[in-house]
């Protein structure tokens, strides 16, 4: 019988090999899949992996999808290695659009480029503030994060529908529920014309090295990781566990409403009911694909983005449907899950 | 299985490039739901069917389904654009924008977007006149209720819905006065488990007859399962509860998809905002039950008739709103302008019109 | 008065689905693992219980469909989360998205297909009854089945020694290892369990509540769920009171409006999560309760030594 | 004659990176109260599982009752006859007493059956316990006769008792070698273990002594001397410590009225704790565990805040309230009882676990000079003969007394004024205990303040200058070392030093005042 044994010492080689691995089981699975439903695999994968960074404009587009992954999951990263459960960042994000939105609304034609940051960071606040309800409960009566912070996310969708139906609505738009559209000031600079890119990736990227920075060469962030993996040694060392919390969520909330404004007063331009798209919850996988590691989830940022694109691609070149894309991001996530196994254990015959 | 079709041959067939036939004309579609929604893509999802039925091989039609009317959406109508479709449908509100910012990339391709009002050179809008509808429903209803209380599964608060919900209130009242509508808000288009608790909770409340704006059949399905008696929406929906089925208030988006593809075939496209109604065979009442009496068959017919030769119009003054103020003076008929901002509850409709 | 009747007759109906799923993630914690894919056991339940109604017109088929592509998917979770030690967390959040994913691709064709019609279920008699009949004995059978499976979890976990045992397991994996007990394997067999439950309640809202397929139907009743079992305190008795109270609060959003309560409706839409919110506040801010309640291995991974 | 009852020959056991049984062999008569001897880690846990069927042996085979048995699991074994109480509790802190009986009975019984026969069994043995009660409102001796009945309802032949007297006072230890004796006589043979060479010599009539794994010896214990085990035991007898003066100096650690509520619901509260650490002396405090030993650790090290103002003195200065860190940076250091997961990240490298007490490797705003961590990594490793493949193995990767040399070192480097440990040589092997107790004594006489809770009397009476007992949450008055009898503290750890009151408190105010 095939069993696992524990190694001696974790195995690097597999901390590296596992992602690779599940990667190639995920996409034979599809292979096979696609096999099933009577389409080119050769096709299928084209679409997945080739069509979304054949062209600069294709790769600009991966970017602009990947942005707000990038930067939600590098926060939930720091929360997740906390050991704090966010899984709210999906109404983080809709408060971090909110606020931004509130500050981009009061830009007129003699707004000065200052309200960049200004909008910025106040989608920055935003999400702080929501992740910072989730804190709140949590440290002072204990409530469960994970489901505090999902709920709040049906509440942020219902604040977001509020304001768009209701106060916030364009007065000159019929009534419709949207905000009127920003003024051109207010919105985020693009990296080069002709493509949707915007300072927002070079934001992630700079969070990636941030956050790196803070978890494995800072001694606060060596405190976060070491209240995620014994928070009993956090105690005994002086960390303070509520200490660890806040800046789990705040950085999580924050960076997830960096996202929101990113992507309101970015591709968007306006405060929509649609602005919840599930990069909240996307998120969630892209950071543990990335292994929590910021360098793992640029890669895996942009492998989610892929199967988005893709799926997106393969409705109108192979018909297939979109929801493709949800079995695949799951598939995924499962065989690295599995995969990862090996690198604490190794297999052996046994009898 | 509604998927078959929706196989779109990836890119012209090379054998077609050696033909002396000019190449079809591609025309694609964005979807914001499920094409199997049974309600609102899926009517379009006919239309689109329809054209590839008119025009045959002169046209390849494809579609993009569950199109958020997020950023997303522009990346891809952009595709779509960028794929050689000539026509582009994006059949949604939420596509304004981002088609708004794509028209002028590509001058050669035709946009057409549903439910919009801001139109560019190469960019039109279109809707239909679904509060028409509405208000044949309302006629049925109004007629038919024991309790005189009708009740709303309602989706979200735009002017499109609340005109429809006080033309269906019109329509009830011009058969039987004493009519009151209740409304219950579900602020979404598509969410068959809220819409089946929010008929529950009007059926409860007293209503009899059921009257949605949301695109699923599962307020008809709800009455149905209880015994009461509801309208189909979007599509033809008889079949989810021949019961309770006392009509179907359809959009036809045919004729129309017909009309823009010949006008792009023929070169006579040009932009503006389109608005079709019974009159165009966009809208119609179908499938009216049995049980409903001959006289008021026959009423809805003659709101039909007068409808289509333009002799009958639903908003035509008075008309008092909840507050018993006079919104629209005798004799008076409302213009496009005034029913494309249409914010209050007329006389009849029960609570406030959200925000 | 008839209309508090018919308040409370759906609140019953509506607190039925709830309690169903919540019982199994009951099952679940009380061996001491959480699923946080619920979410997607009941969406691919729902497709295979609708699935299986349109093919077979039975809807007990059709449960029993359901309750087997639940405890399969459990099963999935469970090799994953007991026998190579994964996280579960991740592992749940995975399950729910690829859940959601596949049901969603899976269920296409399904969408236009209807269901055969539904009799009506009135209890002789007692469905007579002026406003308690309408409100207690006009259910489907199952809402009586739920309240008979809470009895009958209540007599099995606290009365039974297989009970005994699976809330040990939840307690002291490490203990009851040590006395011999196949840990694994009880934790998986209440795995499956609690995801044939979820699986139940998935096929009873496609089927039943609202007889249809339509993507994502769920919405969310996967994850409300889940709170009752911290908000019951993992006792069946109260996740049916919960359930049946949150059930009454999604049905009060719609009877305010219909009453014409003058409250933006999105306020009304948000109070379910926020009334989960506070319950969860109220019940937490105690933890002496928690510790005493909670099973005390819940979440932890158990590795058998050898 | 009578066949044998239990005969193990060739038992091997592998585990990766060690063997923890290597072709052990032992026979077992009827009757026979049979002792296994070992250090920590000397296997025999390894070979009792082994024996009850919880851990599967890579070689060897077992005969029960003169035929050769499989064990496949400890259902198993308890129908055969083999019953365990193990060594660390396989209870379950919510349930009843009944219903912890009732999982390890294999009859169909109803709970009220089991109840009666708890009851029953309870008289006949004399030790009496209420079967409704849950397992968490009992003390650990109560724990372990709720074992010790669940063990003896299923009648066994072969009892396994695997380290019972770690938890217990001498007096308790009395009352169950009564017991035990009464059960050898009615023919049940009993496995004892413990590496306590006393008890062995006045309970058994039989001892296997096992080293790293291996059967070093087979004897009658009623024969040998503590010496002639001990060397079969670690193979050498262990280096005496050289006993030097006190010069206590000043009082580094006060503690006065320090009264808590423990935050755990399980857990045992402190009364009006009150003790003195001074300059220069190792002060001890004896106690079975589970009686406030934790809590008080607690308060003291900081990881619980909520001791009352005043209560707790460092250096003069009240620190009641302050958190780790600060009575760090006043010289306060600890060295806790479990090692991984509080001591220590088990997944993270030995050079950053030491930011786990130490700063000295951190840069402006908290950066963290990886080489200097290494460095320091390095010099400890190497100081203190760690046994580890260099400062990047991983926590987990280190034997539990490598580890323990590791934090002993980390927190000893750190030059306190006052240093806390707890069970400094738990699991730890005798050459490396020595080594611990030697630098804490080394310490002392450089003029630290020590306080030092253990469970081991040995150890304390070894090290310590003064002694305290701890005892449901309340903390005995100090007894010098000379005046210190095994007996009288004994009696201590009952709680029992409240007979003469007021001698006492004269006695505690006078080395308060010293
Ligand atoms: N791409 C990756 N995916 C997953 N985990 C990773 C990845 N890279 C590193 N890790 C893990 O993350 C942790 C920190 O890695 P990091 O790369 O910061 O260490 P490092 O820079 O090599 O350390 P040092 O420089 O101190 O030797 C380690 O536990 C490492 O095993
Ligand atoms: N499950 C396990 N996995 C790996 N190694 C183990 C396991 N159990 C025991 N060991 C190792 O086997 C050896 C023997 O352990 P065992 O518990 O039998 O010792 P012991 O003699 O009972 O010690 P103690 O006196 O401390 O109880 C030790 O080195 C221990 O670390
Ligand atoms: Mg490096
Ligand atoms: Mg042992």
């Amino acid at each position: 019988m095939l069993r696992l044994e524990v190694r001696p010492q974790p195995s690097a080689r597999w901390g590296y090999a596992s992602p690779l691995l599940a990667l190639l089981i995920t996409v034979v699975i599809g292979v096979m899949l696609f096999a099933v439903l009577g389409k080119d695999p050769v096709r299928g994968l084209q679409v997945f992996f080739w069509e979304p960074i054949k062209s600069t404009y294709a790769l600009s587009e991966l970017m602009v999808k990947a942005t707000p992954l990038l930067i939600i999951a590098l926060g939930l990263a720091v929360c997740f290695r906390s050991n704090v459960w966010n899984i709210g960042a999906e109404g983080q994000y809709i408060i971090g659009a909110i606020f931004a939105a509130g500050v981009a609304l009061t830009a007129d034609k003699t707004t000065g480029p200052w309200i960049v940051p200004a909008v910025l960071a106040a989608g920055v606040l935003g999400g702080m503030l929501w992740a910072g309800i989730t804190a709140l409960l949590r440290d002072r009566f204990n409530a469960n994060e994970i489901l505090v912070s999902l709920m709040l996310v049906y509440v942020a969708v219902q604040v977001l529908n509020f304001l768009v139906y209701g106060p916030w609505k364009d007065p000159g738009g019929y009534n419709f529920p949207q905000t009127k559209t920003f003024e051109a000031v207010t919105q985020i600079p693009r990296l080069m014309s002709g493509s949707r890119v915007n300072i927002g990736l070079l934001l992630a990227l700079a969070g990636v090295a941030a956050v790196w920075i803070f978890l494995f060469r800072t001694y606060s962030g060596y405190a976060q990781l070491v209240g995620g993996l014994a928070p009993a040694a956090a105690r005994y060392a002086g960390f303070s566990s509520r200490k660890a919390l806040w800046i789990a969520l705040l950085t999580s909330g924050g960076a997830a409403g960096l996202a929101g404004a990113l992507e309101v007063a970015g591709p968007i331009g306006q405060l929509t009911p649609y602005v919840p798209a599930g990069y909240g919850f996307a998120a969630i996988i892209v950071a543990f694909v990335g292994r929590l590691h910021p360098v793992g989830i640029v890669f895996s940022a942009i492998l989610m983005s892929m199967f988005y694109i893709g799926g997106e691609l393969a409705q109108s070149r192979l018909g297939l449907p979109k929801s493709i894309t949800g079995v695949f991001q799951g598939l995924l996530l499962f065989a690295l899950l599995a995969c990862d196994t090996l690198i604490a254990y190794r297999l052996v015959w046994k009898k | 299985g509604k998927k078959e079709e929706a196989a779109a041959p990836a890119a012209p067939a090379p054998a077609a490039a050696e033909a002396p036939k000019p190449a079809p004309l591609k025309i694609a579609f964005a979807y914001v739901g499920p094409v199997g929604d049974g309600g609102w893509t899926f009517a379009h999802d006919n239309g689109r069917k329809a054209i590839e039925k008119e025009f045959g091989d002169k046209v390849v039609t494809s579609f993009v389904e569950n199109v958020p009317e997020s950023a997303d959406a522009e990346r891809v109508i952009r595709d779509l654009a960028g794929q050689g479709n000539k026509l582009v449908f994006g059949t949604t509100f939420g596509y304004m924008e981002p088609m708004l910012k794509i028209a002028p990339d590509f001058k050669d391709v035709k946009f057409e977007h549903a439910t919009g009002y801001k139109t560019a050179e190469n960019m039109r809008t279109y809707d239909s006149r679904t509060y028409e509808g509405a208000y044949m429903a309302g006629v049925i209803a109004g007629s038919m209720t024991k309790s005189n209380t009708l009740g709303v599964v309602a989706s979200i608060p735009i002017p499109e819905v609340i005109r429809n919900i006080n033309s269906f209130t019109l329509g009830a009242q011009s058969v039987n006065p004493k009519v009151k509508t209740k409304v219950v808000w579900v602020n979404g288009w598509f969410d068959p488990p809220k819409e089946t608790e929010a008929a529950t909770s009007l059926i409860n409340g007293g209503a009899d007859i059921l009257f949605q704006n949301t695109d699923s059949s599962a307020v008809l399905q709800t009455a149905e399962k209880m015994g009461k008696r509801a309208f189909g929406w979007d599509s033809d929906m008889t079949a989810y509860g021949p019961k309770a089925h006392l009509g179907s208030a359809v959009i036809n988006w045919a004729p129309y998809y017909i009309k823009a593809t010949k006008d792009v075939l023929e070169g006579t496209w040009s932009t503006g905002s389109v608005w079709w109604g019974v009159k165009e065979g966009a809208i119609d009442m179908v499938s009216v039950a049995e049980d409903v009496p001959a006289e008021v068959k026959a009423k809805v017919d003659t709101v039909r008739a007068g409808l289509k030769d333009g002799s009958f119009s639903i908003w035509k003054g008075p008309i008092v709103g909840q507050d018993g103020k006079e919104v629209l003076a005798a004799d008076k008929v409302a213009d496009d302008a005034f029913l494309g901002g249409i914010k209050f509850y007329v006389k009849g409709v029960e609570g406030k019109v959200p925000n | 008065m008839e209309s508090i009747a018919l308040l409370v007759a759906a609140s019953l109906n509506a607190g039925t689905v709830l309690a169903i799923a919540s019982l199994g993630l009951l099952i679940n914690e009380k061996a001491g693992i959480v699923n946080l894919g619920a979410e997607g056991m009941m969406l691919c339940a729902a497709l295979a219980g609708f699935a299986t109604v349109v093919h077979t017109g039975s809807t007990t088929l059709g449960f029993a469909a359901g309750m087997a592509a639940g405890a399969l998917l459990a099963a999935i979770f469970g090799g994953l989360v007991i026998w190579l030690n994964t996280n579960q967390y991740a592992t749940g959040l995975a399950l729910s998205l690829f859940g959601a994913g596949f049901s969603a691709f899976a269920g296409t064709s399904y969408v236009q297909e209807k269901l055969p019609e539904q009799t009506s279920h009135v209890i002789p008699l007692l469905g007579d009854i002026p406003l308690i009949g309408p409100a207690l004995f006009r259910h489907h059978p199952m809402v009586y089945v739920c309240v008979a499976l809470v009895i009958f979890l209540i007599w099995f976990l606290y009365r039974t020694r297989a009970g005994l045992v699976l809330r040990s397991v939840g307690e002291s994996p490490e203990s009851s290892h040590a006395l011999g007990y196949p840990v694994r394997r009880i934790r998986l067999v209440a795995v499956m369990a609690g995801g044939a439950l979820c699986g139940l309640a998935g096929a009873y809202v496609s089927t039943v509540y609202t007889p249809l397929w339509v993507e994502g139907m769920i919405a969310g009743k996967g994850w409300i769920a889940l709170a009752l079992t911290t908000f019951a305190t993992w006792r069946p008795a109260r996740v049916l009171l919960g359930a049946y109270l949150f059930g009454g609060v999604t049905m009060l959003q719609f009877h305010l409006q219909g009453i014409g309560v003058n409250v933006p409706s999105q306020f009304l839409t948000m109070m379910p999560y926020i009334a989960t919110i506070v319950v969860l506040v109220l019940i937490s801010r105690n933890p002496t309760w928690i510790r005493i309640n909670m099973p005390s291995s819940i979440g932890k991974p158990f590795y058998p030594g050898a | 004659m009578t066949t044998t009852r239990l005969q193990l020959s060739g038992i091997t056991k592998r585990y990766p990176g060690v063997v923890a049984n290597s072709g052990v062999s032992l026979t077992v008569q009827p009757g026979e109260v049979h002792a296994v001897l070992g250090e920590n880690g000397a296997g025999k846990s390894t070979l009792m599982k082994i024996i009850y069927g919880s851990v599967k042996p890579d070689e060897g085979s077992v005969m029960f009752n003169g035929k050769p048995v499989h064990i496949r699991n400890p259902q198993e074994a308890r129908a055969l006859g083999i019953s365990m109480v193990f060594q660390h509790f396989s209870l379950f802190d919510t349930l009843t007493v009944a219903e912890n009986v009732w999982l390890g009975l294999d009859k169909s019984l109803t709970l009220p059956e089991v109840s009666a026969s708890i009851t029953a069994k309870a008289t006949e043995y004399g030790l009496d316990i209420d079967p409704s009660r849950p397992v968490h409102t009992l003390s650990v001796g109560e724990m372990q006769r709720v074992e010790i009945i669940r063990a003896l309802l299923t009648n066994p032949q072969l009892l396994i008792l695997d380290e019972p007297t770690s938890v217990l006072t001498p007096q308790a230890v009395e009352k169950l070698f009564v017991v035990l004796r009464k059960l050898a006589s009615e023919g049940c043979s009993i496995l004892y273990i413990s590496h306590k060479l006393h008890e062995i010599r006045e309970l058994c009539t039989a001892c296997t002594v096992l080293r790293g794994g291996q059967v070093t010896g087979v004897c009658d214990p009623r024969q040998e001397s503590n010496a002639s085990l001990s060397r079969l035991m670690i193979g050498a007898e262990p280096p005496a410590l050289e006993v030097r003066e006190l010069h206590a100096g000043a009082a580094v650690l006060e503690v006065k009225g320090l009264t808590l509520q423990s935050d755990d619901p399980f857990g045992t509260h402190l009364h009006d704790v009150a003790l003195t650490v001074r300059a220069g002396e190792v002060v001890g405090i004896a106690g079975v565990s589970g009686n406030g030993q934790s809590e008080l650790l607690y308060a003291l090290s900081g990881e619980d805040r909520r001791a009352p103002a005043g209560s707790i003195r460092l250096g003069g200065q009240d620190v009641s309230h302050a958190g780790p860190g600060r009575r760090r940076a006043q010289g306060q250091h600890f060295v806790p009882e479990e090692r991984l997961g509080r001591g220590a990240v088990p997944t993270l490298s030995l050079a950053h676990n030491l930011l786990l007490s130490r700063t000295d490797a951190l840069g402006a705003g908290g950066w963290i000079r990886v080489g200097a961590l290494k460095a320091q990594a390095v010099d400890i490793i190497a100081r203190y003969k760690v046994k580890a493949n260099g400062p990047d193995a991983a926590a987990k990767s280190l034997s539990g007394g490598n580890l323990q040399k590791f934090i002993v070192g980390r927190e000893i480097e750190a030059k306190p004024k006052l240093l806390i440990v707890s069970q400094p040589t738990w699991g730890v092997d005798v050459g490396a205990a020595a080594q611990i107790r030697g630098e804490i004594l080394k310490l002392r006489d450089a003029g630290c303040a020590v306080l030092v809770v253990s469970e081991e009397l040995d150890e304390l009476f070894e090290i310590s200058d003064r002694l305290h007992v701890i005892a449901k949450g309340r903390l005995s008055p100090s007894l010098d070392r000379a005046d210190a009898t095994i007996e009288r503290i004994g009696e201590w750890m009952s709680g029992l030093w409240d007979t003469a009151p007021q001698h006492h408190k004269k006695e505690e105010t006078a080395h308060a005042a010293a």
